[in-house]
């Protein structure tokens, strides 16, 4: 007989309880981690290798070679530039407008219904298509419906992609996930228990204050979805650059996804590109971390049980 | 049957070919063809991938004279040893041949090929009392842009590439750069963007499209601005010879009465002032259908194929650039006249000699190394950024320039 | 006097014109896109904007037909997103709830650690995978795409049913526990109802996902495998700019996962309060 | 401090075909307690909710301080309420909850930290200062809930229940604060109890519902003397009156093994009935002594509870049950024959068809002054 | 039908430094009713939920029908439990929430049916077995949650305040419900409750718990006779028990302006402590008739509140207020002085350091058989 401390005991127990649960979570967790480790090694790999599609000839062990190659390139950094650019704005304005366009639609109003559907529907289209439509049919300095607007105002149009490169990244980011954001906080909103928003009425709680001191806390969980998903996202934003900029003009739009993607196959270096590839799952895992310390930490509280 | 998959680009061409392909089944039972057709930069990925990697998913693949050479020399096309007599290869106009073999064999057959000449609204001209040169000078050009330049009735005075590609604004700029005496390397390699050449050319380009060009000239490539003219929205055009045939074709083009055809612009030296290009079919080693892909191709590049596309299509739409036997062709002459200017353009094109000074390597409006796909990209950029106005001319080359060397050295440049 | 009539208050109208402004100003560049596709050519590609034409189905005739047909393509996005979607909530939903309510000191980290895996961009890891593709033989093949997207969505969806899970009062799941359920039967008699909308739009964000993908479609499928991202591909050519086809291709394209959106999103912002708990 | 009127105030939920409340009318007096009692799904806690704003009346009209508040919104009626589900917040700690209302109304930090503390000591919550909700037993629960309205100094208590989860010593405190406190601030205060002792000590006036319709609205005293019919009669008072049908026989009520005398003002009271309700309070029956024969219920015992300072017996007399409260030293036991006795002038008698009340008792007690 | 063995269990919440529960030991017999009592916070429904399986204990051991049931998951361990917090499914109908249990063990429909029927009927819910559990009201959703509990026939059951919610007279018919459905299953069942009447009449032993600790576990008539400490002694009973520390001084107990004279038990009991503490309940407290002088208080009446059935009157003597329970008729006013008396035998006396007891009472009455 071994003497244990009780309470050891109670967390042994504790964890014997949860022994389930392990079982639950082991297949997502092997099928991801076979997924992401097979590629994710290969690619820290390569990242020491000589490795061009183009020159077959050219092998080997590289060293930090492709880490020097990048981190002596200025479009790397100002690539890095644009990509915080992009997310951070894209994110305050799609959570900004999420929020207020779910508050508003989570009123009760004439055709609320129909008019919730118009406004998600930019998020079902494909990125592709958003570059598409707003690259030909409204950036267009002369055939776009804003430079008819302008033309219609007396103002000369502007050419929204050379001009306001980024500017129009975001606008199109923006306008394709704002829906996203309002979609998940509304769900949020549905949960939110009717007798905390009574009781804070009760408290003299004018609207602002409803929304600062019951709904913010509550849709924090959600809320912390909605910023964790669409850095994501966001860090990973790509078809609309490809389709509309091309990450120019110079530089202008070129994130990190493109930049990797001119490396890949642009320049066919799969050893440089694999450098940045890592680079850019440093950064992502410093944003993962930075979310869950801070922003959890603030908004975690409105978990409900 | 043999199932073969050719990789293609989706111009009107190859979807020509890809319309046509039944006939080729019909007549080869036992070969069954399948396409898959996408947009340049797309297919160009795909096609890379897939060679490099050994994948062999594809039997044929649609390149251009850039990669030709490249891949032929990482041995990884195989080369057309015995055509067949009936394919009368002596018929194919030499300078595409030579741009489409390495090492003195032919490695892919000419689909269409291509040169640059100078696009203009004979109307326009006319109204204004101008007359355009046989071989217009780029100051020239500048000068009737200005007086033909007219924005409030949405007439322009000249449409350019702006689109930043190394397919797309480069090409045009390098044949500017090129007419300018200037050239990419010396002979040791050593970028040369900040030459006064470039800095002229760069000058001038710029000076025109934003000047005398249609707005949003940076995402306007060769698709937008034939677009443009089409719709009689430009007064000259500088590009592809390609485009001739649709101008033409009253279907498409609002001017096809009014389309004036001259030779592409130059200015100090009329060296490397128009391009060559060429879309051609290749077999990759690692396909496991080499006799099949062959055989298709041998078809798709023949002469029996263009007639058919005469027949069928109408002599406009038949792949240009290839064969001396479509230039003599009655039929196809009287439908283009511009058949003669193109003919001279695409004879006239070298890419071994395309500067005023010696370079250590081919190619006119590309340099036909591995990592100018890449330089070019960027480079293409870096000259949106100045149309932009983003960067001055200055800084924009050089920081062209040494991103050309970084990138030069980091693909192992010069080799020894 | 019955006071029910308030609701339809001064500043209660100025919101419901406020929301459909917005809805309106949001799908603004989808109706134009629509309307663009009922047009020809010519009317789509003016200066001055048409807005009274005479609608023609001419651009979707030929949108249809190319690249071998629309329903080819069509077909291939419906199998792989919603097979994915599948996939991945039979791999989520047992995830999150191990998660939610096991929770444990790592949970947290295996939270981080699979949503870290989501920020590396693609084309990073691109010529791995697809050397192992290549070596499994699963190029151009559906059930590759399939596996690849449900890769994709999974740490997404384990993240956000994990945190609609969570807001669900845990002494529901104690009281089930107590009326004799097993894991299972707590799961999906208990858990899985209340925690509908917010599966339903996790499914409906999977299934967008995958749908609109276009990276991996276009790099790992030629033909039999090609979804509608490859389709929609094929329009931007060299041929000239044709508007119209290009709209009538991409309303094709959009125009199942929109439709199953709005149907969707009712079913997920339909309201469930709790009214049982004390 | 304001009146609160209901004039005819009534209320349906959508998709109910009935009216959880109906008819509703009280005028109440400045700074008046007035306590809602009922069975269970009354409409109590609807009434509270119309008076609070949260939930619309569908009838009639409420005015609070003379002002109709038809379409006020909750917040600008100054009201504090005490949740009967505590609807605590659930992500603040105890503090948080408690000065939230008080942060709103920008109170000075010190002014707010004094008055939660003091709030917290008087709810024995001081301790918990720093919790979160979700560590707190149901019963801490529900001081949070009490403390956030109390910290406050609104026009308008509304209490739902805030007691309910207390243990009977907290309970007398508890009870003792509020009505100090409603000494103290001299609010006009709604308060929903089930517990009888909290309704008849603290209310001033008692408004006793069933199925939403006011039953009657009266001092406690009043309703516990003079019920205005069998239900009010029946659910006053612990454990509740009993009821006997029975034949009117000149000076005599009679009915199946009992027999009970009736005085004049009793026999004025039943007119010319011939068959009339007898309620009698258990703790008006006693143990028969030696002969009282004016009134006899004889029966056998079938429960004996012994609640230490009383005993509770119930017999069977007749096919009625009579629940009886004897002194614990009296011997009883299952089984045993006993024959209870009531004085003449605590019988209630009512009308058996309408249940209305004909005549009450007069225990002599007035109202004492309250609060 | 399962004896439930505690052994020494404790509980500490992560985070917590306290422990919530401390060392229960108790062994039930098969099928007794347990209630729990004890001041809100301390432990109550800590204990049952360990006894569930719902929360792991820290310490000790449970046992159930002998069997360990430590890391045994609670769906494992066949017990019904109404929640504190009702935990209702609020995706289901009244009828759903009630048939879930039967449903996952696959109960015949018919058998569901009928059952799920009775118990509605029995809670009077019946009207309400189609309704969600947001459109009732508190004491419906709390019946309701009760209803869950008992359509099952488990090991063991377990409410947590299951009538707190409710009015006096249906609590009084749940509570016989209860009562009766115990006596029909024999089931072990374990009962929090505030309610002092409840607790006194229903269980067949209470434990009384205080800060984690059980302070008593026994009959209820010991309980109240003998309560084994301060604590106990002023927990059961209410109005709770006064309390008066007096010099012993011969024969007679004397503290600022009273005087007790102590019986020879008492005397002994006390021993040779010179101080000591009195505990006299409310209900032994009478107004002093004609001159019984052994036993006597004086003071200014404080508080005078009439119950209807008999009155409270709360009495300042020296510094402390006694709480004294007087017939209705006996017309006293605030500020009378008055004077108190108490038969000898019917005071307790407690150590005043340790607040242990030294003795009891006996009122003669001994537990009725229960049940
Ligand atoms: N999750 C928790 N974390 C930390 N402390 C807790 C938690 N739950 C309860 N407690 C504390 O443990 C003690 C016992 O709580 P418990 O809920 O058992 O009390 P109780 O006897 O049921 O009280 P009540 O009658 O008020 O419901 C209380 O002081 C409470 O604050
Ligand atoms: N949201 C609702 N929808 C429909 N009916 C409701 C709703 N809320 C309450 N009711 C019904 O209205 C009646 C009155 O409910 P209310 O909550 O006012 O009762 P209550 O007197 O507070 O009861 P309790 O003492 O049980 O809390 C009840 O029959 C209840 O079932
Ligand atoms: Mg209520
Ligand atoms: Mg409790």
């Amino acid at each position: 007989m071994t003497t244990r401390s009780p309470a050891a005991d109670a967390a042994k127990r504790e964890k014997a309880k949860r022994a389930p649960a392990k079982w639950l979570l082991a297949p997502a967790v092997i099928f991801l981690l076979v997924w992401m480790i097979v590629p994710l090694g290969m690619t820290l790999y390569y990242s020491f290798r000589n490795y061009n599609l183009m020159m077959p000839t050219m092998t080997g062990w590289a060293g930090i070679t492709n880490y020097s190659i990048l981190f002596t390139d200025p479009t790397f950094w100002s690539a890095l530039k644009v990509t915080l650019l992009i997310v951070l704005c894209s994110l305050i304005i799609t959570v900004g407008f999420g929020l207020a366009f779910a508050l508003l639609f989570h009123r009760n109003f004439f055709g609320r219904g129909v008019a919730r559907t118009l406004a998600v529907a930019p998020f079902f289209v494909m990125p592709v298509v958003t570059g598409l439509i707003w690259k030909n049919m409204l950036f267009h300095p002369a055939f776009g419906l804003l430079a008819w607007l302008f033309r219609l105002f007396g103002a000369t149009p502007i050419d929204w992609l050379a001009h306001f490169p980024l500017t129009s990244i975001i606008i199109m980011i923006s306008w394709e996930w704002t829906p996203f954001a309002m979609l998940v906080l509304l769900t949020g909103l549905q949960s939110l228990p009717e007798d905390q928003l009574e009781a804070v009425r009760l408290d003299g709680a004018n609207k602002w204050h409803e929304f600062r001191h019951i709904v913010v806390p509550h849709l924090g969980q959600v809320l912390y979805v909605v910023v964790m998903l669409e850095s994501i996202f966001f860090l990973t934003s790509f078809a609309e650059i490809y389709t509309t900029t091309s990450g120019g003009p110079g530089t202008a739009t070129t994130n990190l996804p493109y930049y990797i993607f001119q490396g890949t196959f642009a320049q066919y270096d799969i050893g440089t590109s694999s450098a940045a590839a890592i680079g850019a799952v440093i950064l992502a895992n410093i944003f993962a971390i930075f979310l869950i310390r801070f922003v959890a930490g603030n908004l975690n509280a409105g978990e409900n049980r | 049957a043999t199932q073969i998959t050719i990789a293609t680009v989706n111009n009107p061409d190859m979807q020509t070919m890809e319309k046509l392909a039944p006939a080729f089944e019909k007549s080869h039972p036992d070969i069954k063809v399948n396409f898959v057709t996408l947009p340049e930069n797309e297919v160009r990925q795909k096609m890379t991938t897939d060679i490099a990697t050994n994948a062999g998913q594809y039997d044929a693949l649609m390149i251009s004279n850039y990669e030709v050479p490249i891949w032929a020399k990482n041995g990884w096309l195989v080369p057309f040893d015995n055509v067949p007599a009936s394919y009368d290869e002596s018929d194919m106009i030499p300078t595409v041949k030579k741009a489409l073999s390495a090492n003195g064999k032919l490695y892919a057959m000419p689909f269409y090929a291509e040169s640059s000449m100078t696009y203009y609204r004979k109307d326009l001209f006319k109204k204004a009392g101008l007359t355009m040169p046989e071989h217009p000078k780029w100051s020239q050009i500048q000068q009737f842009a200005k007086k033909l330049n007219d924005p409030k009735n949405n007439t322009y005075g000249i449409c350019l590439r702006g689109l930043p590609g190394w397919g797309e604004n480069m090409a045009l700029f390098s044949t500017m750069v090129n007419s300018y005496g200037g050239r990419w390397f010396d002979m040791n390699w050593k970028p040369q963007l900040t030459s006064s050449a470039w800095k002229k050319a760069a000058t001038e380009y710029k000076n025109l499209v934003t000047k005398y060009g249609p707005p949003g000239v940076t995402s306007n490539g060769f698709t937008e601005s034939e677009t443009l003219f089409a719709n009689g929205q430009c007064a000259m055009w500088v590009d592809s010879t390609v485009a001739a045939g649709y101008l033409s074709d009253p279907a498409n083009s609002k001017v096809a009465k009014d389309v004036g055809f001259a030779q592409s612009p130059y200015a100090t030296t009329k060296k490397g002032s128009h391009w060559l290009y060429s879309w051609a079919l290749a077999v990759p080693k690692s396909s496991n259908h080499k006799e099949a892909a062959k055989t298709f191709i041998e078809w798709a590049t023949s002469k029996k194929y263009i007639d058919l596309v005469g027949q069928k299509k109408g002599w406009v739409s038949v792949p240009p650039g290839t064969r001396k036997s479509t230039y003599e062709n009655a039929e196809y002459k009287k439908v283009a006249p511009f058949a003669s200017l193109v003919l001279n353009a695409i004879q006239t094109a070298d890419p071994k000699d395309p500067s005023a000074k010696p370079v250590p390597y081919t190619g006119i409006q590309f340099v036909d190394i591995p990592p100018f796909q890449a330089i070019g990209t960027r480079v293409g950029q870096i000259l949106a950024g100045i149309v932009a106005g983003q960067t001055s001319v200055d800084q924009g080359l050089s920081q062209a320039n040494s991103v050309t060397k970084r990138m030069m050295q980091q693909a192992g440049y010069p080799k020894k | 006097m019955s006071t029910a009539t308030r609701k339809t208050s001064f500043g209660g109208i100025a919101l419901g014109i406020l929301g459909w402004i917005v809805a309106l100003l949001m799908f603004f560049p989808i109706a134009w896109l629509l309307l663009t596709s009922f047009k020809t050519e010519a009317e789509a590609f003016t200066i001055t904007p048409h807005l009274f034409f005479t609608p023609t189905l001419q651009s979707f005739e030929t949108a249809l037909s190319q690249g071998g047909g629309y329903w080819h393509y069509a077909w291939n996005s419906a199998v792989t997103s919603v097979v994915s979607t599948l996939f991945g909530l039979v791999l989520t939903v047992p995830a999150a709830y191990a998660m939610a309510f096991y929770p444990s000191k790592r949970t947290d980290f295996t939270l981080v650690w699979m949503v870290s895996t989501k920020f590396i961009p693609a084309v990073g890891v691109l010529i791995p995978i697809f050397l192992v593709y290549k070596n499994l033989d699963l190029l151009d093949n559906v059930w590759g795409l399939i596996a690849l997207y449900t890769a994709m969505n999974l740490p997404i969806m384990v993240w956000m049913v994990y945190s609609y899970f969570r807001d669900i009062p845990k002494d529901l799941v104690e009281a089930a526990d107590i009326d004799g359920a097993s894991m299972m039967q707590t799961m999906t008699r208990v858990i899985l109802p209340l925690a509908m909308p917010g599966l339903a739009s996790t499914c409906l964000l999977a299934l967008i996902l995958a749908w609109n993908e276009s990276f991996w479609s276009i790099t790992m499928t030629n033909h039999s495998a090609a979804t509608l991202a490859v389709f929609i591909a094929s329009f931007k050519s060299a041929e000239g700019l044709f508007w119209a086809k290009m709209s009538a291709a991409s309303v094709l394209s959009i125009a199942p996962i929109v439709v199953l959106g709005w149907f969707a999103q009712r079913q997920m912002v339909r309201g469930l309060t709790f009214g049982a708990v004390k | 401090m304001a009146v609160v009127e209901l004039s005819k105030v009534g209320k349906q939920y959508p998709g109910s075909d009935d009216l959880a409340v109906k008819d509703f009318n009280l005028v109440t007096e400045d700074g008046e307690f007035v306590v809602l009692v009922g069975p269970s799904g009354c409409g109590k806690t609807t009434t509270m909710r119309m008076i609070a704003g949260l939930e619309e009346h569908t009838q009639g009209a409420i005015k609070i301080g003379g002002r109709d508040v038809t379409g006020v919104a909750p917040k600008d009626r100054d009201i504090a309420m005490v949740f009967q589900s505590y609807a605590l917040y659930p992500h603040m700690t105890v503090r948080d909850n408690m000065a939230f209302s008080l942060k709103l109304k920008k109170y000075d930090k010190a002014d707010i930290k004094k008055r939660v503390d003091e709030a917290a000591e008087v709810l024995g919550i001081t301790a918990l200062l720093e919790r979160k909700p979700r560590a707190l037993s149901g019963g801490q629960r529900q001081r949070v809930a009490l403390g956030r309205a109390i910290v406050r100094q609104p026009q308008v208590f509304l209490m739902d229940e805030p007691l309910s989860n207390l243990d009977a010593k907290l309970r007398v405190d508890m009870r003792a604060e509020i009505v100090k406190l409603h000494r103290k601030l001299g609010v006009t205060t709604f308060y929903v109890t089930h517990d009888q002792t909290e309704a008849m000590t603290m209310g001033q006036r008692i408004a006793v519902m069933k199925d939403g319709i006011v039953q009657q609205i009266d001092s406690p005293n009043n309703l516990y003397q003079r019920p205005s019919n069998v239900f009010v009669a029946g659910f006053i008072g612990t454990p509740s009156m009993n009821f006997l049908d029975a034949d009117i026989d000149g000076e005599r009520a009679t009915g199946t093994s009992f027999e009970l005398a009736l005085d004049e003002a009793h026999r004025q009271a039943a007119g010319d009935r011939s068959r009339i309700r007898i309620g009698i309070r258990p703790e008006h029956l006693h143990l028969a002594s030696a002969d009282d024969s004016r009134c006899r219920l004889s029966g056998a015992v079938e429960v004996v509870e012994p609640l230490g300072s009383l005993t509770m017996i119930q017999v069977k007399v007749g096919e009625t049950t009579l629940t009886a409260q004897i002194e614990p030293h009296q011997q009883v036991a299952m089984g045993d024959d006993v024959t209870l006795t009531c004085a003449p002038d605590k019988l209630y008698l009512f009308d058996p068809e309408s249940e209305a009340a004909l005549i009450g008792i007069d225990s002599g007690v007035a109202d004492s002054p309250k609060h």
